[in-house]
Parts: structure tokens; C-alpha cells; sequence
């Protein structure tokens, strides 16, 4: 079940002009939380900016008492977060969301990751390692700056291929060239977990669906409550007689099935 | 908000720490155990809530807006973040009446609280099919007719902006759900609420709710479109809170129901300004979204206000707000 | 406000870096240098800001609202911080058709900028009077008729909420100032706001400025008094920006004037959205009360986002909003 | 000729739980700055609050590049301010009002504090002190707790009287019981210069003009602008035929004659 606690912020540590990483004293939800899942952040007192911010939970830090958030400056909210001090006491809401689904047997965990969608995939790939599952991380980014996070999934020996679009560092392009080899005849059979901007998850999902690969995709969308109740999140799924069918990005995911939604 | 002023004329003593403040409130036909209630379309059909907070707790809560058939709303995006504000065009999707009746209700048995029914038509026989369905219903204390809703059969206008059609409406619904106290819940988007007011009363309403949310926009300047693909949505939250006031002080002088006032209330402060407005009860909506604790929180700090301020019985602050000499009817400029 | 959306379709190259940008605007008959114009009531006569910025820079400034004798105004409190807002009832006081001829005018020689003065009376006669006096003024560029004032002789009840009176009001100051272009600013306290634009083109307008403030209330809970002195007063600043965005859209749509829009502009894309939905130009009010240089710092925001954008001439962004197939007409309800 | 410019946090002290001195690199002010005005100061970024506070200029420090602001949290905007760390920058608008009079010739210059208005005279008291005008400094407060700023005036051996309504220190009772001794016969020629929460002020100035003494009030008003422009901040002065006139506390005053203000 999920809880709203004050926070107490531990560690607050920016990466790069633009990314940080927050470390949050929260045992009830380090406790429950499971890879995908999110938290709805308060970023400052007041009324500006008015509602939570969702923030993936990017890790659980042994002793299961506190969480790592790793987020990138974008907006208001993520802006007034990045000058909030070690000390200071955040409401935090979580764990939410439905989380990634294990590996189908048989299949290799393949983290694809667009940008700070990053933060999202080192809780699951020490999930997975736990489970004996190897899991490879594809990494795209639009340039060298934006690879944030590269060390972890180092240190635990993943192995990973990147991509930026200026290419001042690996493959030149989008991520989608790192998933060409698994499209192949006879490639390792993959199950995809996927996330970044919209854009990203649109092609990524539409490769795996055409090439018949399981693709677990994590949204983005708005979201004013995070818990199911105020229907602003929702996402178009494919439609049946009557039109589109909505679910809630909140609730109903934010993993869905690359084959279930219509981006 | 508070400004440096002398303080209140009759400053009473504070109650004993242990003295038991009376939260109870009667609005209408209406009893609440405690004035603040979750409003429509931000406390889902209740259970959503009860990780955060007993539903036993609360005056009551309003249920999303209830259609003769399941509704699945409008395409994203439907919100967005404005100043201290958010507007949303979520087009009333909900799971319709049956299965409200079905499913819902039966969960909130055993959650010793006011359950109203948020019901709303595209079309006048729309609302009264609604209203009859629910005035049988078992764990249903109450209806609350939303009249913001587009009026298809009148061009898409709001039911609620014409007195006649108010006056209409809401008397088909009485006479469709005689047994349910009947809320009617105004929109702020039109010149003089309290003639909307006086309207569902000659109707047959026994109580008036406001405000719902205003008609506003947002503009996405990158790709040059609205944010909505509603194109327009209702805004809520602190921002409309003067405006809400104002309207809940002009109801409360010249529209003749009792009223159960909201727009933008966050705290127990803003709770108590809507009471000495004229507010008999409250409705707390888009404050659950961030923080799900709101209603309990308001209550709470209700509670401690009145203990500290020496008034025993929260009822008692119900339009109580002093005017200046002369400034009785409430202007209507600036 | 900008949301994660594909781009623009025809997403434009910037311009080189020292391509001039064309900001001249016109407004129906009005010619402005630039589109950012300060609004009335919170620019004072103008040279209370020359420490600040050069008149010059602006698109021009709108003077505080003129009647024919000078008026003291309310009582304090006149004004009360709210969520991303403030509310304000000043009682219009100002010094006077007479002394604003006599000593403000003169002072504003010389300063390169479009001067409109704002017009206001207790009653119809009070309005022509001052139109008329400001008919034959050097010096003053247009005129803008502030309907929000209380009609005496209507019980108190503003001349911009009644169709018929907007057009009288309108057509009798159109006759008393025949040599002046004519703003007509609109309350936004009314139902249908493009009506009243429709009364105000009908009355020989030449211009819809929108929206003045919102009519809004602040409690003092300490006190239990309100903290205005007039009970009421109206809302300004960022909380109404959505509010205002989507009015002066409808009214784009189907008020046929010229507008000049405005409600919580604080910054260079807030004026930009307001022009995509329709606006010609833009008014800053509020804003220049936390920042003394928001008129400059918004026309320079808006060139630097029109070299990005590849945009050469301002002008051709009023009401280029891009709307979703089939919204064309501005839904009335969320 | 005030201006508006980023004045960076030199230092930002708590002087005690409620109380806050707050260091500001602000030469353009500092230069021109008179006793008796202030600045309209930013408490943070964004809309909430969304008006700049009025704030005395406390003190000119040595050399005139830096202003001291001594300020009390009583609300939302000053609780904010309080978290602003060194090295923030805030908008600041000055130097704005009219400031202190000069004592009249033979008149002994003594200070009205009541609680935070206290920060007002510090710089007025080194104005006179350099001009060998030997002032004395009456300070009111609830409590002990609130006489802060005291050292300031000991170090340079300005007279102080005491007063605090809980009787914690000094007198029991309000300022006014301090101000008695000056409206006797044969007292020395005073010049009040006063400065606190206005039903201090009321009693205070009530006090002087009854016995005919000069004084000065430094009023608060709730400030949109400061400039003169948005007519909010008027207080009512002596009425004339057509009934009360009104003045802005912002360019008018923010000090006026006691005997020229209704409070
Ligand atoms: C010319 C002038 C100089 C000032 N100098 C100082 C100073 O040096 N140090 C200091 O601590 N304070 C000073 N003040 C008062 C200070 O401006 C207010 O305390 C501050 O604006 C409160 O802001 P807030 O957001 O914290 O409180 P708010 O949330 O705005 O209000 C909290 C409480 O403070 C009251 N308040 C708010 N603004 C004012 C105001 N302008 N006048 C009177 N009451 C107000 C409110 O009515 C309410 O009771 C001065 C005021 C003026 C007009
Ligand atoms: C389930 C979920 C998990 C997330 N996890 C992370 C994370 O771990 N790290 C991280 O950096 N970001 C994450 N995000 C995105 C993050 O919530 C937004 O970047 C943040 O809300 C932006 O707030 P802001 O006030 O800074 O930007 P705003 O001022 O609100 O907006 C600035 C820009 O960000 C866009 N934006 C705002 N909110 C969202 C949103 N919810 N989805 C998509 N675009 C948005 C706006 O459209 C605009 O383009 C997550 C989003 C969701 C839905
Ligand atoms: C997301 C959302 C959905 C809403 N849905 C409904 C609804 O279905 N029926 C209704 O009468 N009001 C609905 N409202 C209006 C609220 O009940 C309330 O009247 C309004 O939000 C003002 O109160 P607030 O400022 O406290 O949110 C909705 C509001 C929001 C924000
Ligand atoms: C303090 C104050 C005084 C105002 N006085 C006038 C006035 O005299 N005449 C007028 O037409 N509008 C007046 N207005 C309204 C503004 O011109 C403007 O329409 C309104 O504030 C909305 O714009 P904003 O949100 O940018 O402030 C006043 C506004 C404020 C805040
Ligand atoms: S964010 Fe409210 S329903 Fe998903
Ligand atoms: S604060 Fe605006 S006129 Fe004084």
C-alpha cells in the first residue's frame, strides 16, 4: 500500500548542469517499492508549483530505508527541486504504479533507456541481476553530457551499448540502431524494457511489435495525483468498436505493453 | 489570509485543551458530522482513498459525475498546470451509473460516511434517468447535479448558465429523486451566480454547491497549440479562491439556499474564511491531488482553530463574516 | 506553459543574428511601435516608471482610470495578495480629467510612445464629459473605456455586464470623441464575453481590450472582517491568466474587433500565447508591480523568441493558434 | 533616483528563531540610501508570494556597498526569505520613501521601537551619532526574545530604555509607559522617531501630539509597488471639507508627522 511521508532529503548531488541525484530517507516506501514504480514528489512549499512532480524510484539503497531519485532539470518544479538543501523535508507519495513485469522465460532482460528515462532502470537492473537474470542496457542520449548514470551499471558488470544523436559518443543516431542486431533471424530473444521521451517509446514500441519482440514500455504523461482518482494521466490504447479505450498512465501502468498503447 | 489589523471585537477565550468542539453541521435537509466534504471528480468513488485516510473522517465525499451510460472522456492530454491553479477537460468520463451501483457502492458499505452522487446529463431526460436510478439506491445520501456540463440539444452551452433551464432541470430531478436531498452545484462562468442560485431554488433544490470550476486555457507556445485537446478546460485550485469567495458571500446575501462553498481550499483557514462567507459546509477537490490528506488535514485544523478561538460549535461560524458599516449588500465592483 | 509534444509542423529556422525583427503592430486604426502596451492602474502617468525604463521601449501605456472631477478612492485595505494574484479595489481615484491636461500630459512630451487614456464615470453623462474633454487633448493617442465601473443610476450594477448599455455607453462616447481610436475594455463578469465585444463593435468600437479583474473577495480569518475595505475587489496577476487566455480566444472567434489582450502577463511567452489566441497587441499590468522593467523585458523576449522561431514579422502570429480538427468553434464547457 | 537590481546574499544570519539579518551587495542603493526608506525585496522566485516585501534598510555597512535588512518571519513571504542561502541573489528595488526629518534645532533625537521596528533605526542612530546628535533609543517588545539588536546600539553607547509586556525584562508594559518622563514639565525638548506594529504607533503618536511633541511615524502598509503607482498602501490623513484624504505610504511617507495621519 502506498504512503504519503515527509521525506528528509540525505544527499543531494548534481551530476552535470542539468541532472541530479536525490537521496530521500523513506523506509515505508523503500520497503515495498518494486522496479517501474514511482513516487509523486512536492518540490517546494506553496503554491508554486501547485501539485507533486511523479519521479521514477531509481534505486533502493541497502537497508531498504531510503530511495534514489535521479531526475533532470526541465521546468519549474524540477528547477525549484534541484535548490532544495540536504536536510530539508520533501511529502512524498509512493510507491504508485504497477512496475515492470520479470522477463518471460528464456528471454534476456534488454534495458532501453532514452535520456533521463536513465533513472528509471538501475532499481530493475539489480533486481534482475538478483534473479540471475543478465540484464544489457542500450543506452541513447542526445549527446555525450546527457549519459548520465554510466558508472552503475558498470560497476555491476552490464554490458552497454550507447548511442547519442551528435554522435560525440558510440553508435551516431537514435537508439533504435542499437535494437537493429535483435531484429535479426536467430538473435538472442529479448524482452524489452523501455524508457525515455515519448517520440522514443513511439519507435522503439513499433520495432518490437513489428519484430515481434516482448516490449515492456514505461509512460510519461502529466500527472496532478498519481493515485487513479483525477483521470488527467491517461493514455489512448488500441481501440475497440466503440473508439479509443483510456487507461490511466498512474494507475493502469506507467508500464504498458508496446502492443496495448497507441502513442 | 490575515492582515495586521485590530484583532476580532469579542476576542473569547480559548476552550479547555480537552474540551470537545461540536464539527457537526446541518445543511439543508443535510447532517454532516463534520463540514468538509471530498469533492466531485477529485476523490475518485471513494475507496481510492481509504491508504490515506478513514473515509469515516470526512463530512462526506461526492463521487465522480455519474452518466446514464460509462463515459470514457477526452483524448490527452487533459490537464494542465496553471499559476497556483490546474485546468482540466477530462469530458466527464466515468463507469456510468449501473455500474457505479453495481461496484462502487457496495465497497463503501461499512464506511460510516455521506455518500453523494455527482450525476450530469447531455440532455434534460439524461439527468432525470440518472437522478431516478440513484434515488433508490441503497448507501446514496445525496444528489449533487452538476449543471456545467455542455447541453447538447442547446448547442453545447452549459445547462447552467440560463436561470430557465436551471429552473427546469433541476425540477425534473426533484420530482425524479423525491427522497434524496437534492445539492445543485452552480457554475461560476456567467454574471450573477445568485440569480443561478434563486433559480434551482424555485426548482425545488434544497441546496446550493459552489463554485465549479471556470472556463480557461493554456497554450503549449512550442508547437503553438492549446495544451488541451479539449481546447478549453475548467480551472481549480487557490487561484479561483477570491473569486469562489466572492460568489459564496453573494449567494449566501441574495440566493436563498443554504450553500456548501469550495473553490481552491487548501487548508483549514481557507475552510473557515468559505464558513463566515456563508458556507454551511465545504468540498476540498483539487487540494487531494497534492496532498491525499487534505479533507483530514482540514478537519483536524478546523477543529484546533475553533478550540483555540473558543467557539464550540463549528456550525455556529456559518456567515458570520463582519462587514463595515454600510457595506451590507455585497458590491458588485471593484 | 509548454508541454512534451512533437514540435511545430513547419518548425521554422531562426533568423540570422542581427536580422532585424519587425515588431510594429497595428491594432485597428491604432499603430504601435511594439505590442507590449502597460496597462491602466498600474503604470500611474507615466513618468513614475522613466527611473525604470524608457517610454520609448514600450508599445505605449495606458494612463490610471480618468474621471471628470478627481476621486480620493476607498478606504485602506485597497488591496490584498492572493495565490498568483492580487485583488485590488483602489475606488478608482485619480486626479482628474482637469489636472491630468494640465499637469501630466506635458510632462510625457517628448517620450517617443503612444499615450491612451483610460475613461471612466459614475453615469453615462460622466463618461461623454471626459471622452469629450480628451477628445481635443495634444498629446493623448486613444482613448480606452473602462466598462467595469459601477453604474450609479443602475444600483451599483458595472455598465460592461448589460449588452444594450455597452452599446449605449459606447455609442454616446464614440459621437463626444470622434478623433480618437476607441478601446473598449471588457469585464470578463459576464457570461458571454464575446456578446459584450459584439455591443461594443455594434456601439462603433474600434477595439476589444480584455479582460479588466475578476471580481473576487479576501477574508481576514484573524478579524473575521474582509480584508478590503470595499469588501470586494478585483483579481489580477497570474492566477487569471487561463481565464483570460480563453476569453480573449472566443472573442478572436466571434467578437469581430481588433484585440488588445491581457490578464497575468508576467513574461515574454505569456504575451505570445495571448497573441497566438488572437490578441494584436498585449497589456502588463500587475506585473510591473514585482518587476518595474517587465514592459521592456517582455518586448525583448519577444524579439529574441522571434529570431529563434524564425518569426520576421510579430504581427503575423495574432491568432495563429493551431487548433485540433473539428475545434474550430471555442467549446463553452470542459 | 532608486533603481531595481540582483543583489547577491553577502550572509543571512538568524538572530533568533523569528528574527533574520540579512547581508545584501547592493551598492547602487547602499550609495543613496537615507535612514527611514527601504527596498521592496524579492523572497523567491516564482509566483508565490507573487509581490516583493517592503523592508527597511536596517544599515548602510562602511564603504556603501551593502545593505543589512532585519527582518521577523510573520508570514509566507518572509518564511521563504529565511531559506534563502548566501550567495542567492535577490531582485531589490531601491532606495524608495521619503525617510527620517532631521530633529528640529535643540531637540534630542529619541528612537520609538516597538518589536521589529527596531530595524529601522540602526542606521538613523550612526546618521545622528555622525551629525553629534545624541540619540536615545525607547524599545518596546512582547518579550524578552524579541529586543533583538540591542548590542547594536550598547557598542555605540546610545541610551536604551526597556519595555516588554510580560515584564521579561525592563519595564512592565507597553513603550508608551517609557515615554511618560518626556511629556512632564520641563522634559528635555524631544524629537520622537517611531517605528513599529501601528496600534503602537496609534498610542505613541496620540501621545506626542497630546503633549506636543514633535514625532515622527514610520508607518507600515501592505506594499504592492512601492513606487507610487498601484494606490494600495494609503492611509488616511486629517480629513479636509470633502472628507478624508489619502496618502501613499510609499512615496508620501513611509514616515509622516504624527499629528497628519488618522491611525
Ligand atoms: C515601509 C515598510 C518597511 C518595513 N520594514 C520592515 C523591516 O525592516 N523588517 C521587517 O521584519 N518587516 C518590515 N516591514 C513589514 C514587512 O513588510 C511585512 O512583515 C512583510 O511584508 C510580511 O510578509 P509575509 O509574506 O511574511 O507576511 P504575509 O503572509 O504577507 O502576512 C503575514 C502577516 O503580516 C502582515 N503584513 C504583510 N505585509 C504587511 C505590511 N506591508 N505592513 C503591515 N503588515 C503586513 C499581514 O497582514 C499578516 O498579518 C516593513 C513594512 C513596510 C511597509
Ligand atoms: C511515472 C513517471 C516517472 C517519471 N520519472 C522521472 C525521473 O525519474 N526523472 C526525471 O527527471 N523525470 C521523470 N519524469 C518526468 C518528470 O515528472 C517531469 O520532467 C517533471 O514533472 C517536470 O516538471 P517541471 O515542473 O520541471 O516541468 P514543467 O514546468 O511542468 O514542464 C516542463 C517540461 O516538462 C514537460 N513535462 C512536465 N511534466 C511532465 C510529465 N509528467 N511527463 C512528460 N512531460 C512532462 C512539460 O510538458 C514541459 O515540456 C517522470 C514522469 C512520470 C509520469
Ligand atoms: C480533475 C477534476 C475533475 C472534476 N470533475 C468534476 C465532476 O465530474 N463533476 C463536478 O461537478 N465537478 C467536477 N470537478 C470540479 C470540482 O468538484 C470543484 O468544483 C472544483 O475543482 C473547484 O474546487 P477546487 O478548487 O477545490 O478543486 C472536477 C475538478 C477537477 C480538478
Ligand atoms: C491596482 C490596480 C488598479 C487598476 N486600475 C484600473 C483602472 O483604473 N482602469 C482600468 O481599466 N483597469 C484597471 N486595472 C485593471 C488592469 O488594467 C488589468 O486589466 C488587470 O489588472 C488584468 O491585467 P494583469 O493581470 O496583467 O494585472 C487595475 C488593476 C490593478 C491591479
Ligand atoms: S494522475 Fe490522476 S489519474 Fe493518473
Ligand atoms: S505600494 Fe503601490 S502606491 Fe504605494
Amino acid at each position: 500500500m502506498p504512503v504519503d511521508l515527509p521525506a528528509p532529503i540525505v544527499r543531494h548531488e548534481r551530476l552535470n548542469p542539468e541532472h541530479f541525484l536525490l537521496t530521500l530517507e523513506a523506509p515505508a516506501i523503500a520497503r515495498v517499492a518494486k522496479p517501474g514504480q514511482f513516487v509523486m514528489l512536492q518540490t517546494r512549499d506553496g503554491f508554486d508549483p501547485l501539485l507533486r512532480r511523479p519521479m521514477s524510484v531509481a534505486r533502493v539503497l541497502p537497508g531498504r530505508r531510503r530511495i534514489e531519485i535521479l531526475y533532470k532539470v526541465v521546468g519549474r518544479g524540477t528547477r525549484y527541486l534541484s535548490a532544495q538543501p540536504a536536510g530539508a523535508c520533501l511529502r512524498t507519495l509512493g510507491p504508485l504504479g504497477n512496475g515492470f513485469r520479470p522477463p518471460a522465460k528464456g528471454r534476456r532482460p534488454v534495458l532501453v533507456a532514452g535520456g533521463v528515462g536513465i533513472a528509471i532502470f538501475p532499481f530493475l537492473a539489480d533486481d534482475l541481476r538478483r534473479r540471475r537474470l543478465r540484464p544489457r542496457l542500450l543506452f541513447g542520449a542526445r549527446r555525450k553530457a546527457d549519459l548520465v548514470g554510466l558508472e552503475f551499471f558498470r560497476s555491476r558488470r552490464v554490458p552497454i551499448a550507447v548511442a547519442t544523436e551528435d554522435g560525440s559518443a558510440g553508435t551516431h543516431g537514435f537508439v533504435t540502431r542499437l535494437l537493429e542486431p535483435l531484429t535479426r533471424p536467430g538473435a538472442e530473444p529479448a524482452e524489452l524494457y523501455v524508457c525515455g521521451p515519448t517520440p522514443m517509446l513511439r519507435a522503439v514500441g513499433a520495432l518490437a511489435v513489428q519484430a515481434g519482440i516482448h516490449c515492456q514500455l514505461a509512460l510519461e504523461s502529466p500527472m496532478p495525483c498519481g493515485i487513479g482518482v483525477c483521470l488527467g494521466c491517461v493514455v489512448a490504447c488500441t481501440p475497440d468498436a466503440q473508439g479509443p479505450i483510456y487507461r490511466r498512465v498512474c494507475t493502469e501502468g506507467p508500464v504498458f505493453d508496446a502492443g496495448a498503447v497507441v502513442l | 489570509m490575515s492582515v495586521a489589523r485590530r484583532p476580532a471585537g469579542g476576542a473569547r477565550a480559548a476552550l479547555p485543551a480537552r474540551a470537545k468542539v461540536d464539527l457537526s453541521v446541518r445543511v439543508g435537509p443535510l447532517r454532516l458530522k463534520n463540514p468538509v466534504v471530498a469533492a466531485s471528480g477529485t476523490f475518485g468513488y471513494g475507496t481510492e482513498f481509504l491508504p490515506y485516510l478513514k473515509l469515516a473522517d470526512l463530512g462526506g465525499f461526492v463521487t465522480k459525475g455519474l452518466s446514464m451510460r460509462p463515459r470514457r472522456g477526452n483524448a490527452p492530454y487533459r490537464t494542465c498546470e496553471t499559476a497556483a491553479g490546474m485546468l482540466n477537460a477530462i469530458g466527464l468520463a466515468n463507469v456510468g451509473v449501473e455500474a457505479f451501483i453495481a461496484e462502487k457502492l457496495p465497497a463503501l458499505r461499512g464506511h460510516d460516511t455521506v455518500v453523494i452522487a455527482n450525476v450530469f446529463g447531455e440532455t434534460l431526460d439524461e439527468y432525470v434517468a440518472v437522478a431516478r436510478r440513484l434515488n433508490g439506491a441503497a448507501g446514496v445520501h445525496a444528489l449533487e447535479l452538476n449543471l456545467s456540463c455542455p447541453n447538447t440539444e442547446k448547442g453545447g452551452l452549459a445547462f447552467g448558465v440560463s436561470p430557465p433551464v436551471i429552473r427546469e432541470v433541476v425540477g425534473a430531478v426533484r420530482r425524479a429523486a423525491p427522497d434524496l436531498p437534492l445539492i445543485v452545484k452552480l457554475t461560476p462562468n456567467i454574471t450573477d451566480i445568485a440569480e443561478a442560485a434563486r433559480a434551482a431554488r424555485e426548482g425545488g433544490a434544497d441546496i446550493a454547491s459552489l463554485v465549479n470550476t471556470f472556463l480557461g486555457m493554456a497554450i503549449d507556445l512550442r508547437t503553438r497549440r492549446p495544451v488541451l485537446d479539449n481546447v478549453v478546460g475548467g480551472l481549480s485550485g487557490p487561484a479561483i479562491k477570491p473569486l469562489a469567495l466572492a460568489m459564496v458571500h453573494r449567494v449566501h446575501r441574495e440566493g436563498g439556499l443554504p450553500i456548501i462553498g469550495m473553490g481552491g481550499i487548501s487548508g483549514p483557514e481557507d475552510a473557515l474564511e468559505f464558513m463566515l462567507a456563508g458556507s454551511s459546509a465545504v468540498q476540498v477537490g483539487t487540494a487531494n491531488f497534492y496532498d491525499p490528506t487534505a479533507g483530514v488535514r482540514i478537519v483536524e485544523g478546523i477543529e484546533a482553530w475553533c478550540r483555540k478561538e473558543g467557539v464550540s460549535r463549528v456550525a455556529d461560524l456559518t456567515g458570520t463574516l463582519r462587514l463595515p458599516p454600510g457595506r451590507g449588500a455585497a458590491s458588485t465592483s471593484a
